[in-house]
Order: structure tokens, then C-alpha cells, then sequence
């Protein structure tokens, strides 16, 4: 009597870390330069300002409904950072703000797509990303889509598209690894796990060991790694980016972090949130890490923390300023972009809309 | 009306232990809204279950849930993400009754709030209704008021067919009228004279009612007389009660939240010209959304229909001559 | 009117090969109607791809295939498993030329048969043209002859805007018009008159343009001359073309497959009575399904109005008292 | 440097059986007594007498478009022979004809259902099966809700459902798996690994090395049977069930076969099928091997054989015949079982249906 129909019951993975909770390295060689690091913890540095003051803004009624990053910065930094934006693609969820920025969306669109501004959409020619999706996972296919056709047309693109711990449910990612497993298409499925889905704790997400485990069921690779490590989200994405450029497939990475911040600015946490794991987590703060790790590489001190904390607010007040400054919309937003070759009935409806809000035909 | 919706769950699930609350996020936090704030506390946790985030099976397994013998009450955070679900809603839920020649009625009701002027996100705010009114087997009841808010969702609850409810994302906090405190229904399919009026006939439903209400009070200072319909039900659809309208008025304008083309408006306008042609005096109007999508937050003003459009559009339908 | 769909294919292919054809079962089957016969062997299995059986996927891969620089038509096999894809189709292929305020168009095609008639199980044939008709920023076209069929298609293959092709499954293998062999197109947004006549204007799309061609002919006996109008587009619509008729006959039919409730015969009606209330002389009548699910095909032919039902109702309708 | 985000390479497992190809039991014992093997081996063998009465129906224009069983007979009735009829459920797809006959399903209606005839959809208040679905992998959702349904009512039936390697890939199996990871429902999710969705071979499917590896992903048991030994799918099964009652949630089954037949009466297999493979597979035939089996136990003899060949055939002829003089639907098939109650504008076209059609109101 076979036993063979059983699945091995290995032994559940862990994150791949690099940097102690103190930022001590390994005794390993770091996959960054010194140089990289202070570039990063720039980004997560600038995502700190921009939350923060984005917050405030929407306190104020001056923004809208908004989702920081609070947390997840060394995820998000770390993915991005492995990208090169003249030719890899970044297919946003709706929280990853420092990749954006370093793939080249300007902060101000950003500002004014949360300020409601429809101008704040607007993706620059040369910026290679799809818009941000707030229809949870549906950005999946089309990240797998757009790096197999990069694939067929001889190119070496990769595409990374982010996804949320809770968007992992949808049937859109199980369809996607599918697909990108079968066309091995250069695509990064890097899932955060965050541990919420606004309320929904991840535990109640899924009763999988991993996400990572996924992977299995596709025939790809899967990764687990330590989110709030820079150092190990930067190795483990350029590695995955590197196989994908040399046609190596596609790389599920799960990276495990969380978010401790509210899911956005409309959400009270403390409905729901355990406060004692709220600390562990605050304890493993990814931005200190990182400055930690500088400092253990005798290469920070509060002079380049001020300077750079500086140049940030400068950078993220001139963006919020422009935005601030950018007209608000007249009706022809509503009606410019929709089509191509627009029909008959939606020209006249413009023309309508025109003269009833007084605005330029 | 948020409180008058939680009341009504409330009520139903102290009658009847077969009611569970499926959903995301309806448990612990009570929704992103508050409609189900407190019932897992109550109710436990088995019947009021915190969801993995996945519409279809959300809505799939509640099928499953009504053939074991529940009569499940499903949240759809909201309805624009019942596009993940529609093969679900569209096909199974409201055939399943159909497929299997009675076998299997489907007591089910999908709760979803829709329709805009709360500046959320993308895709948070469309007016999806037209869809569901053109999928026979399900009802679609869209309540303006608090009062209705309560009777329509007992209704839907006790209904044997599937009911998509759909609660004005607008009027959640602003809608305040007066809520008995016990149980009572109000029948799916009769419409609401929300204010009587002899020379124009306004149809609207959800959060449109309160936009048409306003408009008439304009009117009236004009001199110009509305009758305010409030729908409350898309199917069933009042038809009796719209033509007695018509009947009176001879002209009439419909509003929605939706675009035009395809929009719910079209059904009302086809079926009234049908049912009272030699009543009217003027061409019926549409006063609704552009054929665009919802826009973000900054302009949804200029894209819903608002008091001052209806006023104009009505007071020129008022005096177009026959 | 296959063979059109096919020849057509071919031809893009060949003038521009970043066009890729995906769907179940497209590439050695050539698709289960045979519409992309013997191109995978032909372009290879780069540009022919038998994907996996996952319409979400199928359709959301595409947009992403758009956005590397193909050009992609997708076949889904059915329209009805289009609800598997609602999400992709009605949120995103939609409407992502808006949301990246015009940097990114979508060249994208999705081709489908829909439609009745021809005793396909369960859920295959359904008219499910209306929910697609409500959606902002997707064309949807709708040939009846074989020569449109071919037109239409380069165009919509030709178009910087997504297109819905659909397919009359019933018209497959019956229509079998003159069609060249060049590659020609056919606009997008012009109907067809597909018969003049001049008591009452019947409009149709798809396979019901020939039902309603026969109904015509057989009015003509009784004395009953009939303007057939084959809208092609319904997206964009030819509302000049429409008025244009009603201005000369004053009375009119729409006539679709789908059921009543909803269906695009109420944006028909609406518009029409819009644009042209004071050339009415009687109400505008729909002929179509009753507002029931799609049965089985034992009963098909009770579901779809056929001939005689339109003769009757079209008879009625041109002795109607103004 | 730790290595633990990678997954464990392990072996693919391999199908379970009890039998040879040639109908050889192994030395362990027979989970099927020798009664319940000829009941079972009736049921298949009844299946085919089915399938070619239908499709020779079909052929003359007296039956729709169906898709035999041919070849997944053991695969199919060695599950449903696992099940309780007075309480399990069963949540079809199209392709388990016995499934549902031994479930109290009456022949009759399964041949109404494709001759077009909405009675045929009937399912008689004692048997506890949902619809037969078309609509690939719908049916997964509603079986887990079931499932987790009459366990929260504290009932001890289980659902098994059926569904094709093909519909695998839709999104509805993902959530589906994984919700019922989270709720341990006690569902069997059967995927009838048959080679084939019409004209896509399993390659082009996935490129997981098995679709019961997936189960990891959900925290789901996971199992590989071979789908043509009757035994051991009865087996595998049969534990699934009782584990599934005794509270130990669900197990997904992977059972591998092959459509030895067309895809559907309007499919043409020749154009794409491999004929080596075909035949390769003709030599595993289920019925045969259960035969052989019996056989090798000494209790199969030619008079056994036609007996049951007539019984079974009495059986579909009578059924044909009933179906055959069941009376065409008159118009009021559109419109009753629509709704418990129908809104008077459908009422209202009823009556108008029944006059123009000149039916009985
Ligand atoms: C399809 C869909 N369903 C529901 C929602 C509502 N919603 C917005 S964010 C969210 C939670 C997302 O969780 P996760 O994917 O883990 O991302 P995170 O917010 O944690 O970054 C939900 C349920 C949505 N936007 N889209
Ligand atoms: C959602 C959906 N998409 C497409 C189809 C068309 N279709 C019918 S059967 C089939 C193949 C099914 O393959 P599989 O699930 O492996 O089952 P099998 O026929 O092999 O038993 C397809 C694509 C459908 N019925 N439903
Ligand atoms: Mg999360
Ligand atoms: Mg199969």
C-alpha cells in the first residue's frame, strides 16, 4: 500500500533575515553598498515626512482618505530599490508610496490624486507603472499579462507588482500565479503581509502556514523574508529580479511586516488591534534599523539624520505646496482621457456640462 | 439610517438564530460603517463572521449557507466590489431557485452601500444598481429614508428570494427621520409619495430622494408644483403607483446617481411611455451622471446630479409645451 | 459569417504582428466555433495562446499585454462567462485610459459569442449586451451580417479604445452574405439601414436583425411596410441614423433577445422619445425575452420573440391610434 | 546568513492505488467488500450503457449537447460510493452522471435536463444535491458554504464536490480551498484531473507538478489517487469522509484519469488529442480493471456480466422512454420557480406568454 499520495510534512519556512532587531549584520557581505543604504533610508525617511504631513492635511480636510506606510517602509524600499525604472514596471496596490516616487511618479500627483484632483492620475510618459488599485488584487493579471508580453517581445523588463496580505484572497492572485507560473513570465508577485486587512487579522485571512507556501501549487518559486529588514527585502528582490531578466520565471515573495499605523485615515486601529503585538512590532521599527546598522557601520550620526531629515520636509513641502496650488478641476475632467476616440453622446454631454458650470469648452 | 439598519439586524437575529452576518471586517470592528457594530458581541462568532477577502466566495458560500438551512445576510463592503462577485450574484444566486425547479428557494439578503458624495476612494462610489435590476430571479430595493431602511431590510430578510439592498453611502449619517423602535416591515415593491405635487412628476430612489426633495422645495417657490416619488423598490417595480403619478402630472423626469446610457432610467422611461403615452405633455427627462466614469473625489460634485440641475431641468421640463 | 471572423483575423495578423489572439481553447482547436481555425499554426503559438480556464486572468492579462505594446483580442467563449471577468471588464479594462488620465489606451478587443437559439446548455446563451452598454469607456459591437462582421472587427482592432465584439452564436453559420476579400472596415458608431420602409421603424442588432427581416417581409404582405434599422454599434450609437427613421414613420419597435427589464430596448426608448417626442404617434414598444433567467433549450424558442410574435406585435403597432 | 525562506525541495507524490492495471489488489486489504465492488462496478457499467444511449440520442437529434463519463467511471462512482445519501450533499459540476443517480437523482430527469426540458432540473426534496453546474468552478464556493453550514448546525454531513482539472484554475477554487481552510468545513473538494478541459491538456493547465500539492497554500490536506482504480479512490475517499465528519475539516482529492471520450457530443477530440496517449490510457480501463479485480477474487463469470448488462439497460430504457413521453414544456416552464414570489410585471407576462402561446394559465 503506497504512501506516495501523501504531501511531505515539512517544516513551515521562516523569514530570511540579515539585520538583527538591533541592525547588527550577519557575518555575511552586505548586498547593498553604504551609499544604497543612505539612499533607501532617505526614501523611508521621505515616506515618514509625507505620511505624516498627509495626515495632518487630511485632519484638516485638506486630503483625502489616505493609507500610510507607517511600518512597512523597509518592505516597500527594499522591493523598489532593486528595480531599475528605465525598464522594470511597478503595478501598485494602493500602499507603496517611496516605490512610486523612486520609479519617478511625482510626489504632487500623488499629493492630488489623494486630494482628489483626477490631474493626480496622471502617469508620466516615461514612468513606467500602471495607476494605484483600490479593486484588491485586480492589478495582479495585468502585471502577469504585462510581463509575459514584455517576454514575448524579446525585452528584459521585470515587472513587481504589490499586493496586500488580504488581497492574496481574491481570486485574481491564484489565477495570476497560474498563468505567470505556466508562461514564466518575469514577474514578482510580492505579496506584504502586513498582518490586517483593515480589521481582519491575518490568521483570519488564511489558515496557511505561509503565503509563501503558495508558491507550490504553481510551480514557483516562493520566498519568505523579513520585511522590516532592508537589507534582506533589497537581496531577496534583486535576486528574483535578476532571475526574471534572465528568463528565469516568476518569484512569489511573501514579505512579512506590519503595519502600525491605521489601515487609513478614516479607521480607528483600536477597535482592533492587540496592543501588545502593536508594541513587539513598534520594538522592530524598520527606519531604526536601518540607522542602527549605519551607526554600527560607524557612518551615522545626527548631523546626516537633520540633513536629511530636512531635505525631505523641503522636498515633500514644495510637492504638497504645488499641489495645494494646482486649480482645482473644471467639468472637462470629467470627460478628458475616457476614450480615445470619444462617442457622439459623451462629447455633447461635455459640451452641456461646459456651459452649465461656466467652465472653458 | 446606519442605526435603524443595525437595529433591524439586531431584531431579525434575536428572532430567528438561523440569521448569520457574513462579510468583511463585520465582526470585531462592525463594519467599515458600523451597520453590524456590536452584533458579534451579542451574537457570538459563528454568526457574525469576519470574512477572508474574497467576494465571490463571500457571496458563494452564503449560497451554500442558505441550502444548509441559514437565511444569511452578506455585506459586500461595497457594491463596486460586487463586480469580483457578479458571476456569483448575477448567475447562481439568482438562478439557483430556477435551476433547481424549486428545490431550493434562496433566502439571501446582500447588503452593499452605494452611490457617492463622501469623497471615498476610487471605485467606492459607483451607482451599480442598473446591473442587478437586469438579473431575473433577484430584488433589488434601494430604501431613502431611515423608516425604510428598517422595514425594507425585515422584508428582505424575510423574503424567500434573494434581495440586493442597497444602503445610500451618503445618507448613512446625514438621514435622520424618525425609527420605531420595534419590529415592523415595509412590502418590497410599493413606492413612496415623498411629497405630493400636481404639475411634474420626480422619480428618484436611495440618496437621490433627499437631492429630489430639495429641488421641489425650490420648485414650489418658483411655483412650480413636484411630486416626489421615492422608488424604494427597482424590482418589484411599482408600476401602478408610478402611472397614477404620471396620470396626473403628464410630465415627468427621473434621477439617478448612475450614467445615462444604461442606467435604471431608461427602464422607467420606456415602461412609462408605455403605460401613460397619451398622458404626456412633454418628453421625459433624465437627469443622471455623465456617460463617464466616477471621477475622483474632487469633482464627484460636478458628477452627481445636484439640487440646482434639477431645479433648472425640471422648471424647463415644466414649461416645455406640449 | 465565421469564415469573416477568421479571414479578418488572419488579415491583422498579418499586417501587424503585435496583434495576439488569447482565449480557451483558441489555438490547436481553433476555438469551439472554429472562429481562429488554423492561425496558431500559422503565427505560431506566441500569438495564438491557449490560456489557462480562468476568464479573470484571460481578461486582465490582456489589459497587461496592451501595456507592453500588443495588441491583444480575447476570446471569451462564451459572454456568459464574461461575469467571471466582470471586475476586469467593467473596472479596469474600462477605464484605464481614465484613470492614467491618457497615458495608458488599451488596443483591446474581446470578442464573444452571445445569443440564443441554437440549444447550447445552461448559461451559454444569455444576451448580456446591456451590462456592457453601461459601461463608460468600453465600445460594444454587434454585427448581423458577415460583411459587418469583418468590418467591425478591423475596426474595433484598429481602435485605441477597448471593444466588446459580439458574436451572434445563431448567426454563425447561417448568415452568409457576399463579403470581399481585401481588408475594408466598417465604422464604429454608424447603423445600417437594413431595410427602408415607412410605417414603423423595428431596430435590431445581432441575430435578432434577421428575425426582424423576415417579420418585415412577411408585414409588407399585409400591406405593412417596415424600416429595419441594424444598429451594429450600440456603443457609440447612431442616434441621428435612429431619428432620422422615427422622423419619417412615427411608430417603432425595438427588438432584443435579452429580457425586457433593463435591457438596452429602455435606453433605446428613453432616447428616442428624447429626441423625438412631437414625430411619435404611438408608444414605443419592446419586443424581447420576459424577465426570466435564459431556460433550457427545450423551451428556447417560447424565450426568444421569433417572427411571428414580431409580425403580430408590429401589426399592432402600426394600426395604433395616434 | 539563513537559508529557511526557501521551500523544501521535495518529490512529487504519486497517485495511490490498490489495484494493478491489470486489476491486482496489493497485500493489504480490500477496503470495498466484495458486494459493495459489483454494486459500484453496476453503477459503472450502468454509466456507460448511459453515455452511449445518449450519445447515439444525440447523434439522431433526440438528445443535447452531453459529456460522458467515459473513463472516469471508477474515479466517479468510487467517491460517491463513499457517501451517505440521507446525509451528505453532493455539489456537481456536469460530469459525474453516477455521482448523482446513486444519490437518488432520478435517471429520468438527468435525461430531461439535456434533452432540454426545464423538469429535468427537478431535484426531488429527499436528495440532498445542488444543481448540476455550467458554469466551471461556481459550484466550489457553495459547496464550502454548505459544508460550513450544516457544521455550524452541528450536523455531521459532509459535501463533497465535484469539478475538472480546467475549472481548477478559476479564482472560485482559490477562495473556495481557502475558506474552508479557515472554517475546517467538511468538504471534499474532488478534482477529477482528467487530462483535458475540452481541447487544453493538463500541461498547458498549470505548471504545478500536481494540483493536490496546492493544498499546502490553504493549510488543507491534500491527496493524489489514481482515478482509475476504483478501490483506491473509494479508499482515499472514504477517509476523507469520515475525517471530515469526526470535525477534521476538508481534504482536496486529486484524482488522476483521463477522458477517454470527446469533450461533449459537439467536440471533435481528433483535432487535438495524442493518439499514443489515448491508447496508453484505453489500457487502464476502470470497468475492466474493477472486472479483472473481480476476476482475481474468483466471483466474475459471463453470466454475472449480462445480467447486470440487462438489468442496467432495462433500467436507462425505461428512463429513456419516461423521458421521451414526458410532454414538452408549455410557455408557464419560463416563468414558474423564478421567484417564491414572482413581482406582478412577470405574472403580467406570463399571462401574456400563455395567451399568445396558447397554453393552459
Ligand atoms: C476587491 C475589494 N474588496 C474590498 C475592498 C475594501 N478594502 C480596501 S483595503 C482592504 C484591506 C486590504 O488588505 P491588504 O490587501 O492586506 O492590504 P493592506 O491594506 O493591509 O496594505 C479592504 C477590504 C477593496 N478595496 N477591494
Ligand atoms: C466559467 C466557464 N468558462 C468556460 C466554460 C466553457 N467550458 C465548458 S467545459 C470546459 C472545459 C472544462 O474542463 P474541466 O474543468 O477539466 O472539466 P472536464 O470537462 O474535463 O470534465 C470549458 C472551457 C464554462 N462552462 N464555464
Ligand atoms: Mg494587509
Ligand atoms: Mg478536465
Amino acid at each position: 500500500m503506497s504512501e506516495s499520495r501523501f504531501l511531505p510534512n515539512f517544516e513551515p519556512i521562516a523569514p530570511f533575515s540579515r539585520l538583527t532587531d538591533s541592525g547588527i549584520l550577519d557575518s555575511g557581505e552586505s548586498p547593498m553598498s553604504d551609499d544604497a543604504v543612505i539612499e533607501a533610508l532617505r526614501y523611508m525617511m521621505l515616506t515618514r515626512v509625507f505620511d505624516d504631513k498627509a495626515t495632518s492635511m487630511q485632519r484638516q480636510g485638506r486630503f483625502g482618505t489616505f493609507s500610510s506606510v507607517r511600518g512597512q517602509e523597509a518592505s516597500v524600499v527594499g522591493a523598489a530599490t532593486a528595480l531599475d525604472p528605465t525598464k522594470d514596471w511597478i503595478v501598485p496596490q494602493y500602499r507603496e508610496f517611496p516605490a512610486l516616487i523612486r520609479h519617478g511618479y511625482p510626489i504632487e500627483n500623488f499629493a492630488l490624486y489623494f486630494m482628489g484632483n483626477p490631474k493626480g492620475g496622471t502617469i508620466p510618459s516615461n514612468v513606467n507603472m500602471l495607476p494605484m488599485q483600490i479593486s484588491l488584487a485586480a492589478q495582479i493579471p495585468q502585471a502577469t499579462g504585462l510581463a509575459w508580453g514584455l517576454k514575448m517581445q524579446g525585452g528584459d523588463g521585470v515587472v513587481i507588482t504589490f499586493f496586500g496580505d488580504g488581497a492574496s484572497s481574491e481570486g485574481d492572485f491564484h489565477e495570476s500565479l497560474n498563468l505567470a507560473g505556466i508562461m514564466k513570465a518575469p514577474v514578482i508577485f510580492f505579496l506584504q503581509n502586513n498582518g490586517w486587512a483593515i480589521s481582519t487579522p491575518r490568521e483570519n485571512q488564511t489558515a496557511a502556514r505561509s503565503f509563501a507556501e503558495r508558491a507550490i501549487g504553481y510551480g514557483v518559486e516562493g520566498v519568505m523574508v523579513d520585511g522590516n529588514d532592508l537589507l534582506a527585502v533589497h537581496e531577496v528582490t534583486t535576486q528574483a529580479v535578476a532571475k526574471a531578466r534572465a528568463g528565469g520565471g516568476p518569484t512569489l515573495i511573501e514579505s512579512v511586516t506590519y503595519r502600525t499605523g491605521a489601515h487609513n485615515t478614516a479607521d480607528d486601529p483600536t477597535r482592533y488591534i492587540d496592543q501588545q503585538e502593536l508594541e513587539k512590532w513598534q520594538q522592530k521599527d524598520p527606519v531604526e534599523r536601518v540607522k542602527n546598522y549605519l551607526r554600527s557601520r560607524g557612518i551615522w550620526n545626527e548631523n546626516l539624520e537633520q540633513e536629511l531629515l530636512d531635505s525631505c520636509a523641503a522636498q515633500i513641502d514644495a510637492a504638497m505646496e504645488s499641489a495645494r496650488n494646482t486649480p482645482l478641476a473644471t467639468s472637462d475632467a470629467l470627460f478628458n482621457h475616457v476614450y480615445a476616440e470619444p462617442p457622439q453622446r459623451m462629447l455633447d454631454q461635455k459640451r452641456d456640462w461646459a456651459i452649465r458650470n461656466g467652465d472653458a469648452q | 439610517m446606519i442605526e435603524a439598519i443595525r437595529e433591524c439586524l439586531g431584531q431579525e437575529m434575536e428572532a430567528d438564530n438561523r440569521v448569520v452576518v457574513i462579510g468583511e471586517d463585520v465582526g470585531v470592528l462592525g463594519g467599515v460603517f458600523r451597520a453590524t457594530d456590536g452584533l458579534q458581541a451579542r451574537f457570538g462568532k459563528d454568526r457574525v463572521v469576519d470574512m477572508p477577502l474574497a467576494e465571490g466566495v463571500i457571496v458563494g458560500s452564503g449560497i451554500g449557507l442558505a441550502m444548509s438551512g441559514l437565511r444569511p445576510v452578506i455585506e459586500l463592503q461595497f457594491l463596486g466590489f460586487g463586480h469580483q462577485a457578479f458571476h456569483q450574484i448575477g448567475q447562481q444566486v439568482a438562478r439557483l431557485r430556477y435551476r433547481s425547479q424549486g428545490r431550493h428557494s434562496l433566502p439571501l439578503v446582500i447588503r452593499s452601500p452605494f452611490g457617492g458624495g463622501v469623497r471615498t476612494p476610487e471605485l467606492h462610489s459607483d451607482a451599480f444598481e442598473a446591473f442587478y435590476t437586469h438579473t431575473p430571479g433577484l430584488k433589488v430595493v434601494a430604501p431613502a429614508t431611515a423608516y425604510d431602511a428598517k422595514g425594507l431590510l425585515a422584508a428582505a430578510m424575510e423574503s424567500d428570494d434573494p434581495v440586493l439592498y442597497l444602503e445610500p453611502l451618503k445618507g448613512y449619517r446625514l438621514t435622520k427621520d424618525e425609527v420605531p423602535d420595534e419590529r415592523y416591515t415595509v412590502p418590497l415593491g410599493k413606492l413612496r409619495v415623498a411629497r405630493a405635487g400636481a404639475d411634474v412628476t420626480l422619480i428618484a430612489w436611495s440618496a437621490a430622494v433627499n437631492v429630489a426633495e430639495r429641488a421641489a422645495e425650490e420648485l414650489s417657490e418658483q411655483g412650480i408644483s413636484v411630486e416626489v416619488l421615492d422608488l424604494r423598490s427597482l424590482n418589484p417595480l411599482d408600476i401602478d403607483g408610478v402611472s397614477e403619478s404620471v396620470a396626473k402630472t403628464g410630465r415627468v423626469a427621473i434621477l439617478h446617481e448612475a450614467p445615462l446610457t444604461g442606467g435604471f432610467g431608461g427602464e422607467l422611461v420606456a415602461t412609462i411611455q408605455q403605460e401613460c403615452f397619451y398622458s404626456l405633455e412633454a418628453p421625459i427627462i433624465r437627469i443622471s451622471a455623465p456617460d463617464t466614469p466616477y471621477p475622483l473625489g474632487g469633482v464627484e460634485d460636478l458628477y452627481i446630479p445636484d439640487v440646482d440641475r434639477v431645479v433648472a431641468e425640471v422648471a424647463a421640463l415644466a414649461k416645455a409645451s406640449a
